[in-house]
Formats: C-alpha cells, structure tokens, sequence
C-alpha cells in the first residue's frame, strides 16, 4: 500500500507548526515521492511520525552524497514557489519509514546536511528509532556526515584508523592495490607509477 | 609388597585365557631360564604386562579415533576416511605423523613448564586407572585389594591437569574451559562414587576381580547375574553412564571443550603432539571410566548368555567396551549440548539425589537377599526407586507444559 | 522455571530417544540406501553435471581458430563485465585501420566470477560459458590468464557442450549468412546494374561529347 | 625407612615451596604435590586406604577447590606478595614453633609413648565397623557439622543474587 | 504505542560498582568456530555472564555499494548473488523489482511466476540450512547440518540446472529472468517438493522434542515486540514475537496475492520460536510452492522490451523490497539518467537485525550468545557488504 504523503504532511503541519518540512516529488515511475525535512525538527518530526501515524518501522536509513545540488534537486524535485537551489554540495540522509500495523509505506523524509565539509551534520535519530543505530554509523563511517546525539558515532565497516569516507564521490582510492605480475601494457604503466622504485 | 596381592590363579597353559598374558609368561620364562634372581622376574613381569595393557589400549585409542569418525560419517550419511589404507585404516598413521610433525606453539604468555606437565598429567591417570581393571578371567594386569578406591583417586588427578592445562596457556578460551572443567568434574565425580557405592555395598569389597566375579552365574538359566539386572543396579548403572558421559567430557556434556562457544576450552593453545597427548588422555579415560562400567554393572568379563564360556573371557570384556563406547559415539551424533547452568543444577538436583537413593535400595537388597527374601527384595526396591522417577517425570511434564508452544497463523 | 499444567504425560527424555532414534536409522540406511549419503567419493565418481551449468567463458570459432574467430573486438563484454576481468586488444594493420578481430583477448580467471554477462550482452555469439571445472593450477597468475590460445574453442565443442544453445546460434547464423550472402548478391547485383548503367551513361557521355567534339 | 627417608625431604621441600612461592597459583600446585607425596608416604608405609583416600579426597578435591577458588577470584600482585615475603616467614615460623614445640616434647619425654607393635593389616571392613560402631558419635556430629557447612555455604553462595536482583528492581 | 521513557538508549556499560579486576574481556571472533564468518564480537564476562557485548564488524567489507556506482545496472546483478550466498536468487529478485520500480519496467506473468518459485525454494534453502547451523551452534556434531545440507544440495541442483550455478545464480534480469524453465524442470521441482514434507518431518522429530532443545533454546533472547520493531527487527525474528508482518501479505509483491498461504506468528520470541517459526514456514513456502507450478502459465519469460545492452532508468528514485528468508531486503537506487546508478543502496536484513544484539544476550551465559547470534540468522557478506 502505497502512503498518502500528503496528509503526512498535513498532519506534521498541523502537530508541528515550528517544523520546515516541504514536500519533493519524484521524477522517476516509482512514484515514491519525499519530504524534505529540516534539520532542527528531523527528531520531532519522526516521534510524531512513530507515535501518532503509525510509523513505527524505520526500515532504511542512506546516506547520498551530492557534490553537485542541481543532480539533488533534479531527483527530488521542488514543488512550485520553494526555497531556491543551493549553492554547494551537500550530504543527504533519506530515511524510509512503514507502518507494521497500518502496512503503508514507505514514507521517505530526508535530511541534508549543511555542507560536505566540518558542517556535515543530521541529527541522530537514533532515540526514536533505534533501527538507525547501525545504519547511521555506517553513513557516517562511509559518507562522513556527522550524526550529533549519536550514543556511540564510530566506524563500523571500515577500521577505526581509517581516514576518508570511502562512498563520497570524490573519494580516490589510495595507493594501496596488490602488484601481480601480468603482461598488460597499461596495467604495468600502473604498476609502474604505484611502485616507481622497483622499476 | 601386600599392595599388589594377587588374586587370580595362574592360567592353564592351553588355555586362550593365557593369549594377553603371553607376552608376560615369556618374559618370566625366559628370564627365568638366565638365572636371573626372583625380583628382577617378577618386576620385569610387572613392566611387561603394564606395557601389554598399554599397547593394548594405545592400539584401541589409535583404532577409537578412526572408528568414531567412521561412525559419525555414518550417522552423518557420509563414509568417513578412506583414503589412507584399506578403508581408512591407516587413517591414525597418518594423523599420528600429521601431529607429530606440526609445530609445537607455546603463547607468549604461557608458563612454560606446567604447559608442558599439564597433557603428560593428563595421561598418566588414564593410563594408571586402566591397570586395575579386570579385562579377562586371567588377566588384571594389577590386582588391587583397593581397586576401585585406586581408579577413583588416580581419577581425580584429571582435574587437576585440565586447571594445569588451562591456567598455564595464559590465554581466555583454556581459562574458561578449564572453570568449566573443574565445576563439571566436581560435581559429577560425586554422583559417579556414590552410584558406585552400590556396588560396594553389595559385594562387600572393593577389588574390582571380585566385583567381577560375584556377577557371574545366571538368573532363570539365562538372565546372567549382573548388577544392571537387579533394581538399584539398574538405576545406578544409567546414572553412572550419564556420569561417565560427565566424566569423560563427552557430548552432550563437553561444555569444557565445546567448540561453538569456548573454541576448544583447555586444548585451545596446543598443538602438535600435546595436542595429541590430550586426545589420547581423553580417549584413555573414555576407555577407563567404561570399563569401570562395565565391570560394575555389565558383569565384566562374564559371558553373556550361558553356554558362551568356550570364548576367551576378555573377548566378552573388549566386546561390551565396543558397545558401550559406541553408545558415546551415537549421542555424541546425535544430542547437542547443555549449558553449564543447566549440567550444574542436573548434577546437584538430579543426580546426587538419584544417586542417594541407590544406597538404601543396595543396602536393603543385600540384606534381604543375603537372609533369602529375594521376592520382597524386589518388592521394596522396587518402588523405592520407581518414587523418583514418577517425581521426575511429573516436575518433567509439568515443565515440558509450559514449554509446549502453540502458533498461530495470520491468513 | 516456570510449569504448566500437562495436557497429555510423556517420559521424561522421550525426545533424546526420539532423536537417536533418527541418527540410528540414518546410520543403518546410510550403509544400503545411496539416497541418503550426502557425499560423493570426488575423483572416482563425480556429481552429475547439468548441462546448463556455466563456469567460465570461451570464445567460439568456426572451421579456423585464427580467421574463424567470431569476435570482434567490439569491447562491449568489457565493459559490461562486473569485476572489469575481460582485457581486449583490437588488431590493426600497419596503417591503423581495424581488422575487426581482438589481437590480445585475456580473461583472468582469478577475477572471473562466472556471471555469463559476457555471453548474454555479445552481439556477434562469439562468447559463450564453459562447463569445465577442473582449472586448478599451481600458477597463481599465469596459469588463471587464458589468453586467446586457450579461450577459443570451435563451434563443434560449443555444439557438443550446449546442443540447443549452439544449433539455434547456428540456424540463426546461417540464416544472417544467407540473408548478408543474399544482399551482398543483390548488392552486387546492384552494383553491377549500375556499373552498367554507369557505363552505358557514360558511354551515352562519351558518345554525347564525342559527338560533341564531332 | 627407606621410603621415609627418599620422601620425607622431597615433601619439605614441595611444603616450602607452596609456602614460598610468589604466584599464589603454583603454591597451590605445590601444596597439591605435598598432598600428593604425603600420599604416597602413607602407601609406601603400607596404609593403602588411607593413601589413596588422602589421594582423592586431598589433592583430587581439596586441592582442586583452592585451585578453583583462585582461579574465579583474581590474585593479588605478585611484587607485593614478594614484598610481604618476610613477614610472611616470621608469621609461619611463629605459628609452626607451638607445633614443633609439642613434637619436641613428646620425642624428649620418649617414655610416655611406645612405638606400636606391627599390627596384621586392619581390613575396611573392619575400619568401616569401628567407624560406625563406637565411634559413630563423632561421626554423626561430624556428619552434622558438615551439612551445617554445606547449608551456609549454599546460602552464601545465593546471596549476590539476590543483591544483584535488588539492584536491578532499582 | 510507544512512549519515549519506555525506549531510551542507553549505552550498555558496565554496573556501577562492577569490579573491573573480576570481569574477563574476551573477543569472540573474527576467527570463532560460531560466529558463522568474520563476525567478531567483543563480549565482557562476569564468570560466564555476559556483561557488555560489543559487535565489531567490516572484515567481509568490499563497500558492495561502490562497486555498484562505478558500473553498469546489469552489472550489479551477479554482486547481488555475493551478498547474502545462502540465497541469492532473492537477492536477485529484490534488486530486479527495486530497477523495475526504478524504470517502471512490466514483468510478464510466466517470469512472476518462476520467480515466486524459486524465490520460495531459497526460502526452503535457507531456513533448511539454518536448522543445520544453529544446531551447530547449540554444539550437536553436524548431523543436522549434514541431513539439512543434504537436501539443501537437491535444490541446488534445480538452481544448476535452470540458472547454470548453484549458488552465484545471476539469474533475474530486469522485466524477467534470464532464460526459461528447461524442459522438465517444473516436473523435477514438483517431485522435490512432495519429497520435502517427509524430510521436514523427520527434522522436527529430531530436532522438536529434544529435551536438551528445548531447555536451551528456550526463553533465551527475548525481548518486547514493540523493541523489535523499534530495531528494525524484520523476518522470521519479528513473526517469532508475534508481530503479524510480511511483507509477503503487507505490501504483495510479485503475485503473492494470488496464493493462498498463512503466516505462522509466534509468541514470546525466544530462539526456540525462531526455530520453529521457520519450521512453519517451510510447511507454507511448500504450499506456495505446489501452486505455483501447477498454475504456471505459459508465455514470455522476460519482458522484451527491457533493454539489456545499455540500459539507462529515468531520473528518479526508488526504494523497493522484499521478504527474503532473513527479513526484510531493501534495495534504495537513485538513478541521474545515465547507466550508471547514482546510489545503490542495500538495506541488509543480516546487518540491521544484529542491532538488538547485545539487548538480547545482556545478562545471559556465553553458551546463549552463541545460540543468539545463531538464531538471528546472519550471513556475513550481507552484514559487511
């Protein structure tokens, strides 16, 4: 059963008057359209989502990472007279949320960080749902955004000294890859500029 | 020396009673025959038949350990080894080379001297306890006045090398294996001596040739007179088999060395021929506490149908071990384990108690039968142990109650 | 521990009997009936094989494994391969144009992760999945490189391996073949036409400007 | 005598070194020798059942039990126990001299006691009437002393629990 | 309804007062015999009660989803197979209906079919395989695991027979399935599954009575269902606390609604209801099973419109999943209209319901750990991706 995202928002709105939640539809076949939430009433939004809607499985928590916002804005698309684009890139947490009781959903909100730098923060939701405890580690283990109220924010996929964020799409992998012999031009000219020593 | 005061008679020399002891007689004979002085025959004697029953069951530890894993396969509906030799006979050959040749690795952290000790501790008990027992209607290679008293004391040394073992690999698993070891070996060496008691009782001795040979003779003309066929003896045998289940650290009760959880408990840091070392301990005091067993309550060497004396005697000793240790093999196919909590409160609530009461019911059987009231024997022993057992089974289904489950079912 | 009151009395330890009564009949039927044996003894008797079974890809060749070979190194294999194991060279001659036949055509196997995308996404039904399994190798690296001598395999072995896979490539093929043999007939045929329309226009030329000149 | 003079110096010395050594885990196994070969004295003297009773009963359970004891409760620092060592000497010395005093007054005033006759062997049988028989008092009342034992362990043994159980009703 | 006193997090630490001196710290895995992989857990013990279980993971991490942004739709496929290898054909099923919702792509009703019925068989694989291990787990020497993979190996060879691998199966494509039923394969699967009822049988005469079963398994990992569902606890594990959710029922995917099968909900959720719940639904996947061969129609087996070379999904995103035998599989794909997914997503089931992990162990022995983690079911390529 699909979800009525409208009265969702309806109901938010009416709850939580203070709460920025604004409403993207969705380009693509599927339908699955979304709420863009703000940041400081994410947790709010959430516990009247779980406690009054029914919403009471978080089911998927991802971390999307858009350098480029006009990509962002192009999947989830403005509805008419909303804020303008932004002008950096930033982190996104889309959460999916369904109701074991009323079985709907999936009702998709999302969060964006400031910016992909040191403001690369969403507040944690894992005290609403503690479903997002692992899931929001690994966002930010692979992605880097900063989950602010997170009981225990640590790697989790990769090891603790590990340095970068391995799903943001400018992540270059190191230079750490296994020389095996082989008679490929191109790969020994890798090879080559990996280890310039040994040749 | 009294210690070691003889029992058996000398064996016919045509007799295939004398097989076992050949090696012993030709030694003597031929020591004998040189002129060599009186102490000298009789303790080369003695060395020569320690060794037979050493090599005797070496053999049957190097033929266990290709035996279980075939019967395992085959409970598993696989074949088991079959490479090495003709069937996977030479299957411990290689194992025993395999282990031999691999790296003995001490941790860092352990000491170094009592790693060492703890698996040559493990196996000298094995090796001691299998000397007293009775294999054959000639053959005790020592024939204890204290026999039974003999096996449980050298028995107890056990636990002590398992603490060696675990405590001297400095190193989580073995410490956890052995504190599980210990607990379990207390607690089940208690019910194991008092199911034991029985026997005591009744025969009035603790050699281990004479229990043997008061079960022999039949009841009816064929039901042969052992302890397991009389009412408190056939309580105190399941009891001391579950015992020696406990004691020997068998599935479902090798909590001490249980893979899933502990890894390999007090073995974890060994390797090479230590590890071996306490696979063969523990394969010796599976053959021991067995044999215990079996000449406690399965009358030994005692044939069991009358008219089957024209076989060796220890051929029906070594035939009954290869059934009862099949038993082990076959649980240990079958049961998963228990949890330590779970063996503690069996032992304590269960079996001590259980066990107990094997001690009145062998006391008033003696008595009873000893003035020639067999029928009223039976008539109070009976009931008397049939009253925990209805106990049992009523808190068993009461639990088994509450712990039936019904589902239900959303269309 | 908490108890219940019994519905029906069982002995207590029923289900342990229950259980060796299972492991007891496995044991006993595990020495007559072959259904129950969950092993097979490996390098004397061998577990049937199905005939769709896939492993690695090879390439197909027709009558000659050097000119017959299908591909053409169009390189969409390549990029469509998930783990990236297909490595192909296109053969030129010396003034750089393409002779439409790969030069170097390695698979590593090592990376190769039986998938059969290669084979699904070729457009020319150059390359098809292997059944063979028995690839072990004491060479880590060059011995999992198959490089074009072992990859190709004629259309006879892709016939035998996978009958009904193979024919309709082979009916499909034969029919592409007489339909190309047909238009490059009609090709030629058309060519030819008009060649000779050309020369008779030409002629007509000729003529016209001879008589031109004339 | 023989026997004596072969164990008796090997069973001083294990006895020192479950006194002295540092790790309280090897003086426990120390101890467990000394049992042992206290053990094997009283066999070599010719007291099977006692021996082998001093067997199980000492160095299978009594030995066992201080080792498990140590082995659940972690032991104190080894320097410091190296450090108390002296101390630890004169304590020892001072509970062991009222010991040696008697031993020294009963050898001097050798008269008081005679050395037993070389008895024929007591049967367990025997042992067994005896026990039960006249001395049954002293076994019953020992009999009851270790139950009360048994009874007040297994209460402390229950009381973490229930503190436990406390602490997490809070 | 849930209040936000009654679900606070707290950061199991060790009691106040808790003498450090005593407690053991002990890691359990990546090398453990029963942490079904390089799965490690940090676990404190008080004797042998756990205090504070810490699970650690990554030693399988590939970063699955990175792979799947630098190649192909397609490409993804057979990586789905690597994901969770005990049953990949519905890993495969759940990444062809998240593109197909992604592309609004049709899927013809022979290829609905033939995926309902092997995405069943996996169930039957996989819960058949968790009877082998968890009694692994519990220390019984393989018998099970032997009997369980025994027939584990007769489904397989279906699987080898149709999809040409046993387990790496790359077989849904988007609109369909690769290639069609061969001849008398639906007859073969039949025959399996009127063979099933007898080997289950035999199972649950080994396995249910047991006493030794019973006494471990039960009333070991309990928790509320509203926690559950608060972690995210999907599958068999939820059903087992009695929470009446499949998605199979709640949200028909495929042509579920066309067949008539129950839910079987159990009621305190303890491992002993997580065994027998897969028990039953074995029974039902059984009854699926039976109808959907004698119902399967003929006709395309992929929908030929689906592009294979060079597909490209519009600008969206899609969020799709399934009930895979270990709960609920996700997949989360935003495509920016080239062929190339922008993100790829997995929602593992594995991963998310070890979050009440250490909830449920607290307290408990190291033995029930073990049965813990064996009853929640994991497969490590999935947790670590």
């Amino acid at each position: 059963m699909s979800v009525d995202i409208g009265a969702a928002l309806q109901g938010i709105h009416a709850a939580l008057p203070a709460a920025k939640v604004a409403m993207r539809t969705n380009p693509g076949p599927s339908n699955q359209h979304s709420l863009l939430v703000g940041n400081e009433s994410l947790v709010d939004v959430l516990r009247f989502l779980r406690d009054h809607l029914d919403f009471d499985l978080l089911s998927n928590v991802s971390g999307v990472d858009w350098p480029d916002p006009a990509k962002a804005d192009a999947v989830a698309v403005f509805g008419e007279g909303e804020e303008t684009a932004r002008e950096h890139g930033f982190l996104e947490v889309v959460y999916h949320l369904y109701s074991t009781s009323r079985r709907v959903g999936p009702l998709v909100l999302r969060a964006r960080s400031a910016d992909r730098g040191e403001n690369a923060c969403v507040p944690s939701v894992v005290s609403v749902f503690r479903s997002a405890e692992f899931q929001e580690r690994e966002i930010f283990d692979l992605y880097g955004v900063i989950f602010t109220g997170h009981p225990d924010l640590r790697r989790i996929l990769m090891w603790d000294e590990f340095v970068d964020h391995p799903m943001r799409k400018d992540y270059v992998a190191p230079d750490d890859y296994e020389y095996e012999p082989t008679p490929h031009d191109d790969v020994l000219v890798k090879a080559k500029r990996h280890y310039p020593a040994e040749s | 020396m009294n210690l070691f005061a003889a029992i058996s008679t000398e064996p016919a020399l045509w007799s295939p009673e004398w097989l076992p002891r050949l090696p012993q007689r030709l030694v003597e004979m031929l020591l004998g025959f040189l002129g060599a002085p009186e102490w000298l025959v009789s303790i080369a004697g003695f060395l020569v038949a320690a060794g037979t029953v050493v090599g005797v069951f070496l053999g049957g530890f190097a033929l266990l350990s290709l035996i279980e894993r075939k019967t395992l396969a085959r409970i598993q509906n696989r074949i088991g080894p079959n490479r090495a030799g003709w069937f996977g006979i030479l299957q411990p050959v290689a194992d025993g080379i395999k282990m031999l040749t691999k790296e003995d690795i001490v941790p860092a952290k352990a000491e170094k001297f009592l790693h060492l000790l703890a698996p040559i501790l493990i196996v000298v008990p094995a090796i001691l306890a299998l000397g007293v027992i009775p294999y054959g209607r000639e053959w005790t290679p020592v024939s204890l006045e204290l026999g039974l008293l003999f096996f449980f004391a050298v028995g107890s040394l056990t636990e002590l090398s398992v603490f060696i073992a675990g405590w001297a690999s400095g190193s989580k698993f073995p410490m956890l294996g052995a504190m599980r070891a210990i607990s379990q070996m207390v607690s089940y060496e208690l019910p194991l001596i008092i199911s034991a008691l029985g026997v005591v009782m009744v025969s009035g001795t603790l050699s281990l040739p004479l229990i043997v040979e008061q079960q022999g003779g039949f009841h009816l003309g064929f039901i042969p007179a052992w302890n397991l066929f009389t009412p408190w003896g056939f309580f105190a045998g399941i009891l001391f088999f579950i015992c020696s289940i406990a004691e020997a650290n068998r599935c479902p009760f090798d909590l001490p060395e249980g893979e899933s959880e502990i890894v390999a408990g007090h073995m974890t840091e060994y390797s090479g021929f230590k590890y071996a070392l306490f696979f063969m301990g523990e394969y010796l005091g599976l053959f021991a506490i067995s044999a215990l067993g079996i000449t406690l309550f399965l009358g030994g060497w005692q044939a069991p149908l009358p008219g089957l004396g024209f076989l060796p005697s220890w051929i029906w000793f070594f035939g009954k071990l290869a059934i009862v240790i099949f038993m082990f093999l076959w649980i240990r196919g079958t049961y998963p384990r228990v949890r330590i909590d779970q063996l503690m409160r069996f032992a304590w609530l269960c079996m001590i108690p259980m066990a107990l009461l094997t001690l009145p019911a062998a006391g008033i059987w003696t008595i009873l039968n000893r003035d020639g009231h067999g029928f009223l024997a039976w008539a109070i022993t009976v009931p008397l142990l049939l009253i925990p057992c209805v106990i049992v089974t009523v808190i068993f289904n009461r639990r088994l109650a509450s712990a039936n489950r019904t589902y239900r079912f959303a269309e | 521990m908490k108890t219940g009151k019994p519905t029906r009395w069982v002995l207590p330890g029923l289900g342990l009997f229950q259980g060796l009564a299972v492991t007891g009949k496995n044991m006993v039927q595990s020495f007559y009936k072959k259904e129950r044996m969950t092993t097979v003894q490996y390098p004397e008797e061998r577990a049937p094989i199905s005939p769709n079974f896939r492993n690695f890809p090879f390439l197909v060749y027709d009558k000659d494994p050097k000119a017959g070979l299908r591909c053409t190194a169009c390189s969409i294999c390549e990029k469509e391969c998930p783990p990236q194991c297909i490595y192909i060279v296109l053969d030129r001659d010396e003034n750089g144009k393409s002779l439409k036949r790969p030069k170097v055509f390695d698979i590593d196997l090592s990376v190769c992760m039986n998938c059969g995308i290669c084979s699904e996404v070729c457009p020319f039904d150059s390359i098809y999945m292997d059944g063979e399994y028995e690839l072990s190798t004491d060479d880590r690296f060059g011995g999992l490189l198959f490089g074009l001598d072992r990859l190709s395999k004629s259309a006879e072995y892709h016939m035998k391996l996978r009958p009904e896979q193979a024919s309709e490539v082979m009916a499909r093929r034969k029919a592409d073949e007489e339909k190309k043999a047909a238009a490059a007939a009609a090709k030629l045929a058309k060519a030819k036409a008009d060649a000779e329309a050309k020369k008779a226009e030409a002629e007509a030329k000729a003529a016209e400007g001879k008589g031109e000149d004339a | 005598m023989i026997p004596l003079l072969i164990l008796s110096p090997l069973i001083l010395l294990a006895a020192i070194g479950a006194v002295w050594m540092a790790r309280p885990v090897h003086a426990a196994l120390m101890l467990a020798l000394t049992l042992a070969l206290v053990a094997v004295l009283y066999l070599a003297l010719g007291a099977e059942f006692i021996g082998l009773v001093q067997f199980a009963v000492y160095v299978g359970a009594v030995a066992v039990l201080i080792v498990f004891s140590l082995l659940i409760t972690r032991p104190g620092d080894e320097a410091e126990e190296i450090e108390r060592r002296p101390r630890s000497l004169v304590t020892g010395l001072l509970c062991t001299l009222p010991v040696m005093a008697v031993l020294a007054y009963t050898a001097a005033s050798g008269s008081n006691i005679k050395l037993i006759p070389w008895q024929p062997k007591l049967s367990i049988a025997e042992l067994g009437e005896v026990l039960f028989t006249s001395h049954a008092p002293a076994v019953l009342a020992l009999a009851v002393l270790l139950t009360a034992v048994l009874i007040g362990a297994a209460l402390f043994a229950r009381e973490p629990d229930k503190t436990q159980d406390d602490s997490s009703e809070k | 309804m849930i209040s936000d006193s009654s679900m606070p997090y707290s950061a199991p630490t060790l009691a106040p007062g808790a003498d450090d001196d005593q407690l053991l710290h002990v890691s359990l895995g990546p090398q453990h015999p029963s942490t079904h992989g390089v799965f490690r857990m940090n676990v404190v013990l008080d004797g042998e009660t756990v205090v504070s279980l810490k699970p650690v993971f990554g030693y399988l991490h590939r970063n699955h989803e990175k792979i799947a942004e630098g190649v192909t739709y397609l490409s993804s496929m057979p990586y789905t197979d690597r994901l969770d290898y005990i049953c990949p054909l519905s890993n495969n099923w759940a990444y062809a209906h998240a593109v197909e919702k992604l592309a609004g792509i049709e899927v013809p009703e022979r290829a609905e079919y033939m995926r309902v019925i092997l995405a069943e068989l996996t169930r039957l694989i996989n819960h058949t395989a968790f009877m082998g291990f968890i009694l692994g787990d519990m220390g019984a020497w393989g018998s099970a695991l032997m009997y369980a993979f025994r027939e584990r190996e007769l489904i397989l060879d279906l699987f080898e027979d149709l999809t040409g691998a046993r387990m790496m199966a790359n077989f849904m494509r988007f609109g369909g399935c690769r290639n069609d039923l061969p001849a008398g394969w639906a007859e073969k699967c039949s025959v399996l599954v009127d063979d099933y009822g007898p080997f289950l049988d035999e199972m649950e005469k080994f396995l249910v009575g047991n006493e030794i079963l019973l006494a471990r398994c039960q009333d070991v990992g309990q928790l509320p269902k509203e926690t559950l569902i608060n972690g995210g606890i999907t599958g068999p594990m939820l059903r087992a606390a009695g929470v009446n959710y499949d998605i199979r029922k709640a949200e028909p995917y495929g042509i579920y609604e066309r067949f008539s099968f129950r839910i079987p909900l159990g009621d305190k959720g303890d491992c002993y209801d997580r065994i027998m719940i897969r028990f039953l639904e074995m029974r039902e996947s059984l009854k699926i099973l039976r109808q959907a061969l004698d119902q399967l129609p003929e006709g395309e087996y992929v929908n030929p419109k689906a592009k294979i070379r060079g597909f490209k999904p519009p600008v969206g995103e899609a969020y799709a999943r399934i009930e895979g035998p270990k709960g609920e599989l996700g997949f989360h794909l935003i495509s920016d209209g080239t062929v190339n997914p922008y993100r790829y997503r997995v929602r593992p089931p594995s991963f998310i319901n070890l979050t009440l992990l250490e909830d449920m162990c607290l307290g408990l022995d190291l033995a029930d750990v073990v049965i813990i983690l064996g009853s929640i079911d994991i497969v490590l390529g999935e947790v670590d991706r």
